[in-house]
Parts: structure tokens; C-alpha cells; sequence
């Protein structure tokens, strides 16, 4: 017999509810510091000390973007005879306080999902043995976890604003608040929010009231990177190359409608190069109209020239909220008008209902499995194995998604094949520094193997991968083989990097001949020809001129 | 050297010199008997909109007073470095002090400099470089740019730095370097009576022409100045 | 810095009458080509001076394959690179020649 | 003596008013703002007069050393025209690239009835040569002061993405008359040299928007210090530079002493100034954190009804 864990024999009577026993007896301590559900910011730490127990898991909202850092602050306050030992599950690891807590002896273990700034430091820490690690995971990965084995007892998460009953507009920047919320006020959990400012009626109910216990006000709104902004001035030809190439040789052919665009320079050409050489192309309407996508302030040309029909994102970003505002035909927006973003949800769309992923990374070896880990970075998944991952449970068919199925296998019954979701690696052969990105061995394998892991952090796996592009051209893996076919595919495209040169070369010829790999000059373009006038938008201000006016660049991307 | 002991050595026949906050204005009188008009810049002083708009406004004031030559005495620090100073427009303060020292030697004016302390940057291009004559005070630690910057940007040592000045004078401080380059013309002998050597030059001026890069070339400090300027000049006045 | 020079026969001469051209700028990541039409039609020359240590190989590789898919016949070709990628270089060298072959003096 | 260069790509008609003047080469902005075709360099790079001083600190060279200078023709009429390219050591005067301005102003002077257009980008003194360059700058300034009396026309374009820093900065200030535009920048303490000397609290040189209302363009124009504003089109820069150089006159006292009394009154008027927006504010133009965001065509009006000018008093 089964014996539930939850369930505790007292004498002689069985209680079930240990659980909503000790979650209102923390919100009684936290109560004692509140008037109503408010608690001065001066007194947050002393709220965490009440409610937070020792070996506690909580999740400190960590997301991609917005950062609790004012209850991050007081969490990193507290005394830790009172409060220590926590095991901290939260998807992002971004402020400095996040790691400090572990330094602090406050918390022990760790289960996340990205740590873009602090992944330096978070690798000296696991080597040094400071931070015990569950496991780094996807988005989606984490937040199952919540709901089966990482369920927090407390979350403290970070709104726009709230009532005085306690429910919370969390803004353009919604992202993994719902989510969290979720699994920690249904499961017996306190939830404390900081907000930005306390009012009589929020803009729209994002997290109703009997989900939240607590609410600090803080000084200063939370803080958000604006990581989504990459500036026009800074594409370089090599980039506008690899973005023709892929829009001619992957868009066109496969006729991409849903998609995924990584945050990478490459992506953003592309984005730029739709309202100019798409047009030119004739593919407007065609391709590039569903996405799943934060609010790329580069995309903007291409939804002002009408290519974009419908964005579903998973967070906002910095200056975009106006234009968001403007353009509620293309974004999802609550009945306030401003953005609701929903990273679980729009992770779940990238991975089922999305027909192409396409981002860039640091590393591609010669199976294709690729990395962004360094030997002293760990910065994490993030969300870019959820959108770069074949979906297993896929049963909806699409054009793209059947006709890349029939690629890889076809000599396979058409009512039977699975389709393929079209995973594309984009970049150049050499990046910063003239670090080649084709290498005979990943440095996450070198990572895993000094720090014992059982799996070495691979981004996306070789055979999830489908193409690659490259100035050299586009590798079409579906069609190879076997894996000498696919080594040679990827070397074929990896130009003049060491794996590049390895290639043989009657082989990547006969491979040309299969369009495995296709030249620029196979697909018509002249790499002359790839300049920046072709972009529509060259600078941070013609997008301003884009949008109208409507969109607002954080300073550190104006010139003006 | 301070400025007290300076004007003292210079002009042993009195003047109302006055050095207030820095700016230094007044009027000398020369061992011939005639009178001078005194500027600039004391005790490290940054050169900033306030002290070279008070600057410029003495050099135009001695205009209207006669023919004088004008001395321009510097030991500043480099311009002042302040949001507000470039809010103000700092380039159009110093460009128009040293409009003012060109103008006043290309009419009848002639500019003597002398470095007899500090100077730096824009503070230099601002007064002492923009005189007809720039004269070295032994003891002068002019420096264009500081070493510490430098080995910021160059991400070199300062060893480094140090040693590769010892090969060339082109990029370190110190008055031999700008005595090699040709932008000091000459070094005074501090063992003999300044007012002499003020005296010996003011009878032997150099016409208005700027040979610096010639000085340059012949100090072999600067061998490609000259030529370059030189062959820019020919193929413009023969492109026709 | 390191220095290469690199020699090849071309198939044919380059096409235009032009006898100088440049294209492109010395900075981190970029590189200017000066390209003279001052050989004999066969050759071809690479001067190449660059601020990336260490890459002697890639050059000959980029290089080798630039003269075969160009025949760049007759010009000198003098490269100051500040540490351009291979891809930044093929793309320069390509330049250079289409505006060498371009009409004009 | 060496032959002129003539190497300039050949562009199609209308690329001015498409051609971003922040993002283009010295050598496109030159080909560009000229009359087509009509450019000639003088020391080419062909002729490969590189800096000496640059080997010194194992750093590449540039083989024009990071200007162009030469002659063409504006709408028939010949100028002198020298072009900093500022994506080369950020556009810095070393001995060899000041040297060529140098000729070329002596040159001018010699000629007089040629006026020279000088295309700033520029980060100020090279520091690897920087006596060197500090020098070239002083003698730039001397040379520009006597063509200048001599009855020459000297006007500075300032768009680039280097700005117009440092001994740039000063040559500006003694240039006839200045066009500048939104991307334009002239100081002589950049951001960081400031935010170092001074700490973050008084200049964030990371605050772009803060960078640019204090050094940028619109200041600029606004205070006086430039006399035109454009559009960032090498178009905009041609036809700026056209208008100005119909505009002034030679130099002379009269000119020395308006400046004293322009330059004087704007500390009058807005030495307690704390940030441009108090500046434009005292000026009387309402919502003034506005006028970044303002467009071109907007923002020239309201500086045209402001009227502040350098014309006569520089």
C-alpha cells in the first residue's frame, strides 16, 4: 500500500492538511508586519524572516527579463540562523543578490533555467562547490517541475501594481508570474509580491487577489534588461548575407508561416530584410506571419509593411509598450490595452505550434548538436530547446512540417511520417575574436566532464537540427543519409574554420549536387549584393520613424 | 616654479600682474621699456568656459590699447572636464582664445608662450600652442596625454609604455619630447636672467610664418610632417 | 601584426581599364584592400598585413580559393586588415575586383 | 611630384538623398557630397604614406591614414575637401593624417578663392602619436585662422559616428561656419573622459540620451554653435554645405569681437544651467524634454524662430 507522505497520524486520526496548516501559520507571522495584505518595504526582510522556514524551496521571480529586486534584497538580508538552506527554483539566475544568497550560506540548492549576466560567476560557484545543483533546465522543463516536484513554499514574485486587496497587474512584462503563482498559492504556498505602486483599481486583474498574501511597495519600479533590442547599425554584411540565404533558401521554399526568431543579429537581418527583399522576392503573405516572439523592436518594419498578421510573446521589452498598445491586431493585449505576455504559454506555442525555429549559438560541432556554454560560462537553456526540439506530440499537419517529414524519410508512408519541425542554426563561421563556431568537440563536453555531470549541457541536439546557415551556404541535414553525409554537409557550410578546411571535397560537391548543401550562387544570390541599404531600417531612429513615433528606445540605444 | 618667481624673473621692471583663480591678466613692462600685455593660466588650473572667455576678452581689450606683444604664461591643468563646460560649448571658448592670440600675432601683435609649469590637451592647443613662439621654462611638465590613460586605452604597461618612449618622442610627456617635435622652439637656460632671454627674443621674433613642422624635421622629432603638408600644398596649388 | 604575401597564376587577365582601386576600412573586425593593376596578366599578388596572429592557413585557403573563382589576373592586391574575419575578406577581395572591372579611369 | 588619384566608385544618381552620411566612409561621403566624378585625392592610397608611429605599438595601418583630402567641384564651383574616415583609430589626428589638412589649408590660403569643406569625424588626438597629433592640430588651427583672414571659406560638416572630439572640437570652433546633424556630436571631453574625471553621478556616459542633449546636434544648433541643421543624408550635408558657403564672408576683428560678445552672453544666459533641457527651457520652448524626439523639419523651425547663430561672430 501506497503510504501519501502528506498524511500524518496523529494518535489516532489521520490529518491532510498538514500543508494549509503550516501555510497559515506563515501568513500569520507575515501578518503581524502587515496592514492588510501591505507590508512596508523597510519591513520585507523581516517578512522573510517570518515566512520563509529553513530547507524551504522557493522560487525568487528570476525571470528572463523583469527581476523581484527588492524581495530579492531582503531575502539576501535576512539572518541566516533564522533562514537558511533554501532551495532556490527559479527560471532565471540574473541579479548578483541571486548568487549572493548562496555565498550567504541563505540558500543551498539550485534548480534554474537561465542565467544569461551571472553565468560566469555561477560556474566559478558550482566548481567551487557553493551552490548545490538540481539541474538546469528549459522553461517548460522547470515549470512542470513546479507542478510535480518543485512545487515552491513561497514565491516571491514582482508586479506593476496591486490593490489593497491584493490583486496584481503584472503589465507587458506578465512572463512566468502566472505560471509561479499557480503552482504555489493552489499548492499551499505564500505568495509575496513586490509591486511599483499601490493603487485603488489595477489596469487589468492579472493575478486575482486570493492568490497573493502579501504585498511590499517598493521605492523604485522592478528592473528589466531590454535584451530583445539588437541595433540595425550594428548588422554587418556577413549578416545580411546569411539572412538572404535563409529567407531564399528555408522561407521561400518551405513556405515558413509559424515561427520562432532567436535574438541573434542574424535574425534580426532577416526580420529587417523582409519588407525589402522578401518584397522583392514576392513572399509577402507567404511566409513570416505567425510568430512566437518577444516584441523585437526590428520587427517593426516588417508588421508596419503588413507581413505580420499575429505575435504571441513570452515577455515584453523595454520602450516597445506604446507601439504594443497601437498594434492590438498584432499583439496580445489585455482589455487595459497593454501587452499580457505568457512565457509557459508562448513557450508551449513555440514548441507545438510553430513550424520553424531559427536562432544562432557559439558552438555547432560535427553531428550538429550545438552549444552556447564556454568552459567558464554556464549561462543556461533558457527557452531555446523548447523552440528548437522537434514536438514529439505533434499531430496537427502543416506544409512545411509535412514536407520537411517527407525529406527525411522518404522512401516512408506519407499518412504514416511524422513531419519535422524545421530547426535552423544560422551564423557566421567566425564569430567574435575569429572564434570559429564549427568545432570537432563541443566545450559543454569539457565542461561536463570536469564537473561530473551526467549530461553535458547541449542547447539544441544534432538531430533535432534540420539546417544550417552559413555565409558559405545552407546545409539541408534533412536530406543526408547517414552521418558521414551530415559531417560533410556541416563542414561543406563551415567555411574556413579548421572544420571547414577538413572537408572532403569531392564529397561536399556531390552533396551540392543533391541541394544538400546550396551555394549562394546556387540560389541566385550575389554575396555583392548583400548590403546594408537592402535593411529597412539601418538605425534605432528609423525604427522610431517606423513606428511612428510610437516606439521609445531605452537611452542606451539612441543617438540622438 | 611659481608664478610669483616667474613674473619676477621676467620682469624685473615691475607689472600689475594679477592671478586671480587661476587666470592671470595684466600688463608688464619689458627690459626696452615697453609695455606687454600678460595672460594665463596658474597654479594647474583646468581651462574651462569661465576662465577662457575672461582670457580672450583681455587679449581683445589690448586691441584698442596699442602694439604691445602679448605673453601667455601656462602651467594649467588640461581643460576642465565637466558636463557643463562642454554643455556650454567648451570647443567655441578655447577655439575663440586661441582665434584671438592668432589674430593679435598676425596683426602686429606678437604671441610668446611660456610653458613654465603644467599643461595638457585642449588647455595646450588653447594658449601656449596657439602663440607664435612657445618657450620652455626648465622644469615644464607639459603632457598631452598622461601615461596611466594611455596604458588604460593602449592596454600596454606602463613599463611598456616607458620603454617604447625611450625610442621615440612622439607620444610621452615631458618638455623634450615637444622640444623635439617642434612645438616648443626653444628651452630657456634658467641659470641666466629670464628677462635677458624675453629681451633676446623680442628683438629677434621669427616673421608670423608657423615652421613648426620644418623645426619638427630638423629636431628629427617629426620627419613626416613637413614633407606630407609640403607635397598636400604643391599638388593643390597645381591640380588645376 | 604578422605579414603574408602570397602569389598565384591566374587564368585571365581582370576585365576594366581601371588601374587602382580600394574598398573598405582598417578596424577591429574590418580591413582595406588596395588593388593596382601593375602585373603581367597571368599573376596575381597578395600583400597582406594583419593585426590577428596566427592565421597564415586560413589566409592561403582564403586567398587560394578568392584567385580561383575570381582570376584576378595582373593585380596587386595590398590588404591592411584589422583581424576581419574570413568571410569579411572574401567579401572585400570580391569588391575590390568588381570595382577595379568597373568603368571609369 | 606624384600624380593625382582618381579611384572613387561610381554611384547612381539620387544615392546622396538615400546615403546615410553617420554610416558611410569618408570616401563615399566624399564621392557623394562632390559633384559627380569631379573628386581628385592628393596622396592617395596608393602611395602608401602610412604613420610611422603606429608599428611602434604593433596596431595596423590605414594607407590613407585615415583621411582623404583632395579637390573637386559643388555645383560646378572647385573647393578643397578633406574627410576623416572615423572608423579608423576613431578618426584621430596623427602626425601624417593632420599634416594632409595642413597642406591643404596653406594651399587655400595661397589660392583664396577656393573655399575648403572639412568632413569632421574625429575622436581628437591619436594617442599613440599624440604629441604628434596635438601639434598637427595647433598648426590645423593656425593654418585654417590665416586662410581664413586671407579671405578663405572653411566650413565643418559634423555627422560622423566618431563625432567631433577633442582638438577636433577646437578646429571646428575656428571653422567659417558649421552643418551639423542629429547623429553629430562636438565636445572636446568625451563622455567617459568626463564620467572618469567626475564620477557617474555628474555624467553617465552610458546615458546616451543624456550624451547626446549635451553634445549632440541639436544642442549645437540650438545654442548657436552650428548655423545648420540636416537631415543625416549626404544630400542633407551638400546642401548645407552650399547654403553656408554662400553665407560667410572672410574673417575679420569685427568677427573676433561678436564672438566675444556671443560666446560671453550664452554664459550670461545659461551658465546656471544644469542640463540642456534647463537651457531650451530658458530659451522659452515648451515641453523642451521634448526636442530630441522632435523631427528634423519641426526642430529646424523651432531653431530657426529661436534664431541663435554663430553667423558673424565666429
Amino acid at each position: 500500500m501506497l503510504m501519501s507522505t502528506n498524511a500524518e497520524t496523529r494518535g489516532t486520526t489521520t490529518t491532510w492538511r498538514r500543508g494549509r496548516e503550516a501555510r497559515d501559520a506563515r501568513i500569520e507571522a507575515g501578518s503581524r508586519l502587515a496592514r492588510g495584505k501591505v507590508v512596508e518595504a523597510r519591513d520585507a526582510t523581516r517578512l522573510m524572516e517570518a515566512v520563509v522556514r529553513p530547507g524551504d524551496r522557493v522560487c525568487l521571480e528570476g525571470d528572463n527579463q523583469k527581476q523581484a529586486d527588492l524581495l530579492s534584497s531582503a531575502l539576501l538580508a535576512v539572518d541566516p540562523a533564522k533562514v537558511n538552506g533554501l532551495h532556490m527554483v527559479q527560471s532565471g539566475v540574473v541579479l548578483p543578490e541571486h548568487l549572493d544568497l548562496f555565498d550567504r550560506g541563505v540558500a543551498k540548492r539550485l534548480d534554474y533555467a537561465y542565467s544569461g549576466p551571472q553565468s560566469a560567476r555561477i560556474a566559478r560557484m558550482l566548481f567551487g562547490g557553493k551552490i548545490e545543483l538540481g539541474a538546469v533546465h528549459t522553461y517548460l522543463e522547470l515549470f512542470a517541475r513546479y507542478f510535480i516536484d518543485l512545487t515552491p513554499h513561497v514565491a516571491l514574485i514582482a508586479a506593476v501594481s496591486a490593490d489593497r486587496e491584493g490583486n496584481l497587474y503584472t503589465g507587458p512584462n506578465t512572463e512566468d508570474t502566472p505560471t509561479v503563482v499557480e503552482a504555489t498559492a493552489f499548492k499551499d504556498g505564500v505568495v509575496i509580491a513586490q509591486v511599483n505602486e499601490i493603487v485603488d483599481r489595477v489596469p487589468r486583474v492579472d493575478i486575482p487577489a486570493d492568490r497573493v498574501h502579501f504585498i511590499v511597495e517598493a521605492e523604485k519600479p522592478f528592473f528589466v534588461e531590454p535584451l530583445f533590442t539588437r541595433d540595425p547599425a550594428a548588422i554587418t554584411e556577413g549578416q545580411i548575407l546569411t539572412a538572404m540565404l535563409a529567407i531564399k533558401g528555408i522561407y521561400a521554399p518551405y513556405g515558413v508561416q509559424r515561427l520562432n526568431h532567436g535574438i541573434g543579429f542574424s535574425t534580426a537581418a532577416i526580420e529587417l530584410l523582409l519588407p525589402t527583399y522578401g518584397e522583392k522576392l514576392g513572399l509577402k503573405g507567404k511566409i513570416a506571419s505567425h510568430f512566437a516572439l518577444n516584441p523585437h523592436p526590428a520587427l517593426i518594419p516588417a508588421i508596419e509593411s503588413g507581413w505580420v498578421q499575429q505575435i504571441h510573446s513570452f515577455g515584453s521589452e523595454v520602450g516597445m509598450d506604446e507601439y504594443i498598445r497601437a498594434r492590438s491586431d498584432i499583439y496580445f493585449t489585455g482589455p487595459d490595452g497593454s501587452l499580457r505576455s505568457n512565457r509557459a504559454f508562448c513557450q508551449t506555442a513555440g514548441l507545438y505550434a510553430c513550424d520553424m525555429f531559427i536562432g544562432s549559438t557559439l558552438q555547432i560541432d560535427l553531428q550538429g548538436n550545438s552549444s552556447t556554454v564556454t568552459t567558464s560560462r554556464i549561462a543556461g537553456f533558457g527557452g531555446a530547446p523548447n523552440m528548437g526540439a522537434d514536438a514529439r506530440g505533434r499531430r496537427h499537419p502543416s506544409e512545411p512540417w509535412l514536407k520537411a517529414g517527407g525529406e527525411a524519410d522518404p522512401q516512408g508512408s506519407a499518412l504514416l511520417r511524422r513531419g519535422r519541425k524545421l530547426v535552423v542554426q544560422i551564423g557566421e563561421t567566425f564569430g567574435d575574436k575569429n572564434v570559429p563556431l564549427f568545432v570537432e568537440k563541443l566545450d559543454a563536453i569539457t565542461l561536463a566532464e570536469k564537473l561530473n555531470l551526467e549530461l553535458a549541457p547541449i542547447m539544441i541536439y544534432g538531430d533535432d537540427v534540420t539546417h544550417i546557415v552559413t555565409e558559405e551556404g545552407v546545409a539541408n541535414l534533412l536530406l543526408c543519409r547517414d552521418a558521414v553525409e551530415r559531417e560533410q554537409a556541416i563542414r561543406g557550410v563551415a567555411g574556413y574554420t579548421e572544420v571547414g578546411r577538413g572537408r572532403d571535397r569531392n564529397m561536399v560537391e556531390r552533396l551540392r549536387q543533391r541541394d544538400v548543401i546550396r551555394r549562394p550562387e546556387d540560389l541566385g544570390i550575389n554575396p555583392l549584393d548583400a548590403d546594408r541599404s537592402m535593411l529597412a531600417a539601418r538605425s534605432i531612429k528609423d525604427l522610431v520613424h517606423w513606428s511612428g513615433g510610437l516606439y521609445a528606445p531605452p537611452s542606451k540605444f539612441r543617438n540622438w | 616654479m611659481t608664478l610669483d618667481d616667474i613674473l619676477t624673473c621676467l620682469f624685473p621692471d615691475g607689472h600689475d600682474v594679477k592671478n586671480d583663480n587661476g587666470v592671470v591678466a595684466g600688463s608688464a613692462t619689458l627690459r626696452s621699456g615697453a609695455e606687454a600685455l600678460v595672460i594665463g593660466v596658474a597654479d594647474k588650473t583646468a581651462l574651462g568656459v569661465d576662465e577662457a572667455i575672461r582670457l580672450s576678452g583681455h587679449v581683445l581689450d589690448s586691441f584698442a590699447q596699442g602694439r604691445g606683444p602679448i605673453l601667455v604664461l601656462v602651467d594649467s591643468d588640461s581643460q576642465r572636464m565637466s558636463k557643463r563646460d562642454e554643455l556650454l560649448g567648451l570647443n567655441e571658448f578655447l577655439a575663440h582664445l586661441a582665434k584671438s592670440l592668432i589674430y593679435a600675432d598676425m596683426h602686429h601683435q606678437p604671441t610668446i608662450g611660456i610653458l613654465y609649469g603644467h599643461s595638457a590637451a585642449g588647455a595646450l592647443l588653447a594658449t601656449g600652442l596657439a602663440t607664435r613662439v612657445l618657450v620652455g621654462v626648465p622644469g615644464a611638465t607639459p603632457a598631452v596625454m598622461d601615461l596611466p590613460s594611455m596604458a588604460k586605452v593602449t592596454k600596454l604597461s606602463m613599463e611598456a609604455l616607458q620603454e617604447k618612449a625611450k625610442s621615440t618622442p612622439v607620444f610621452a610627456p615631458g618638455l623634450s619630447n615637444l622640444v623635439q617635435m617642434g612645438a616648443v622652439h626653444v628651452t630657456w637656460n634658467d641659470a641666466v636672467s629670464l628677462a635677458e632671454q624675453l629681451d633676446a627674443l623680442l628683438a629677434n621674433m621669427p616673421d608670423a610664418h608657423d615652421r613648426r613642422d620644418a623645426l619638427g624635421r630638423e629636431r628629427g622629432g617629426r620627419l613626416k610632417a613637413a614633407e606630407i603638408a609640403e607635397r598636400v600644398r604643391d599638388l593643390a596649388l597645381h591640380s588645376h | 601584426m604578422e605579414d603574408f604575401s602570397f602569389q598565384h597564376r591566374a587564368r585571365q587577365r581582370a576585365g576594366g581599364t581601371r588601374q587602382t582601386a580600394i574598398i573598405g576600412v582598417v578596424a577591429s573586425g574590418n580591413l582595406e584592400v588596395l588593388v593596382e593593376r601593375v602585373l603581367p596578366d597571368v599573376e596575381c599578388q597578395l600583400e597582406i598585413k594583419t593585426a590577428a596572429v596566427g592565421f597564415g592557413e586560413v589566409w592561403n585557403a582564403v586567398t587560394a580559393d578568392f584567385v580561383a573563382r575570381y582570376s584576378p589576373g595582373g593585380l596587386k592586391f595590398s590588404i591592411n586588415d584589422g583581424g576581419a574575419r574570413p568571410d569579411t575578406v572574401s567579401l572585400r577581395l570580391a569588391q575590390a575586383v568588381r570595382l577595379i572591372e568597373e568603368d571609369g579611369q | 611630384m606624384t600624380a593625382p588619384f582618381k579611384h572613387a566608385a561610381q554611384f547612381p544618381e539620387g544615392r546622396a538623398s538615400t546615403t546615410s552620411f553617420n554610416e558611410a566612409s569618408a570616401r563615399t561621403r566624399v564621392a557623394l557630397l562632390l559633384d559627380a566624378g569631379s573628386f581628385v585625392e592628393f596622396i592617395g592610397p596608393e602611395q602608401r604614406e602610412v604613420s610611422p608611429h603606429l608599428k611602434v605599438f604593433d596596431l595596423p595601418e590605414q594607407f590613407n591614414d585615415g583621411i582623404v583630402v583632395g579637390r573637386g567641384r559643388l555645383d560646378g564651383a572647385p573647393v578643397f575637401v578633406a574627410a576623416q574616415e572615423g572608423r579608423f583609430m576613431g578618426g584621430a589626428f596623427g602626425e601624417v593624417h593632420g599634416a594632409k589638412l595642413i597642406g591643404l589649408l596653406r594651399a587655400a590660403r595661397e589660392m583664396v578663392s577656393i573655399p575648403v569643406l572639412i568632413l569632421f569625424d574625429t575622436g581628437g588626438v591619436r594617442l599613440q602619436e599624440a604629441n604628434a597629433g596635438e601639434l598637427a592640430i595647433a598648426e590645423i588651427m593656425r593654418a585654417m585662422m590665416e586662410a581664413r583672414m586671407a579671405g578663405v571659406k572653411v566650413v565643418g560638416l559634423i555627422g560622423g559616428r566618431s563625432g567631433c572630439y577633442g582638438g577636433g572640437g577646437l578646429i571646428a570652433g575656428c571653422c567659417s561656419a558649421l552643418a551639423v546633424s542629429e547623429p553629430g556630436r562636438i565636445a572636446v571631453s568625451g563622455p567617459e573622459v568626463i564620467e572618469t574625471n567626475r564620477g557617474v553621478e555628474e555624467f553617465d556616459s552610458r546615458d546616451r540620451a543624456l550624451v547626446w542633449r549635451t553634445m549632440g546636434g541639436k544642442n549645437r544648433r540650438l545654442l548657436g554653435a552650428a548655423d545648420v541643421f540636416t537631415d543625416d543624408t549626404i544630400q542633407g550635408f551638400r546642401d548645407a554645405a552650399l547654403e553656408l558657403l554662400g553665407l560667410v564672408g572672410a574673417f575679420d576683428l569685427d568677427k573676433l569681437k561678436a564672438e566675444q560678445v556671443r560666446l560671453a552672453d550664452r554664459l550670461r544666459s545659461f551658465g546656471t544651467c544644469e542640463d540642456a533641457v534647463d537651457i531650451w527651457t530658458a530659451e522659452g520652448v515648451a515641453h523642451a524634454e521634448s526636442i530630441p524626439d522632435l523631427p528634423a523639419d519641426q526642430f529646424i523651425s523651432l531653431a530657426n524662430k529661436i534664431g541663435r547663430t554663430s553667423r558673424d561672430a565666429r
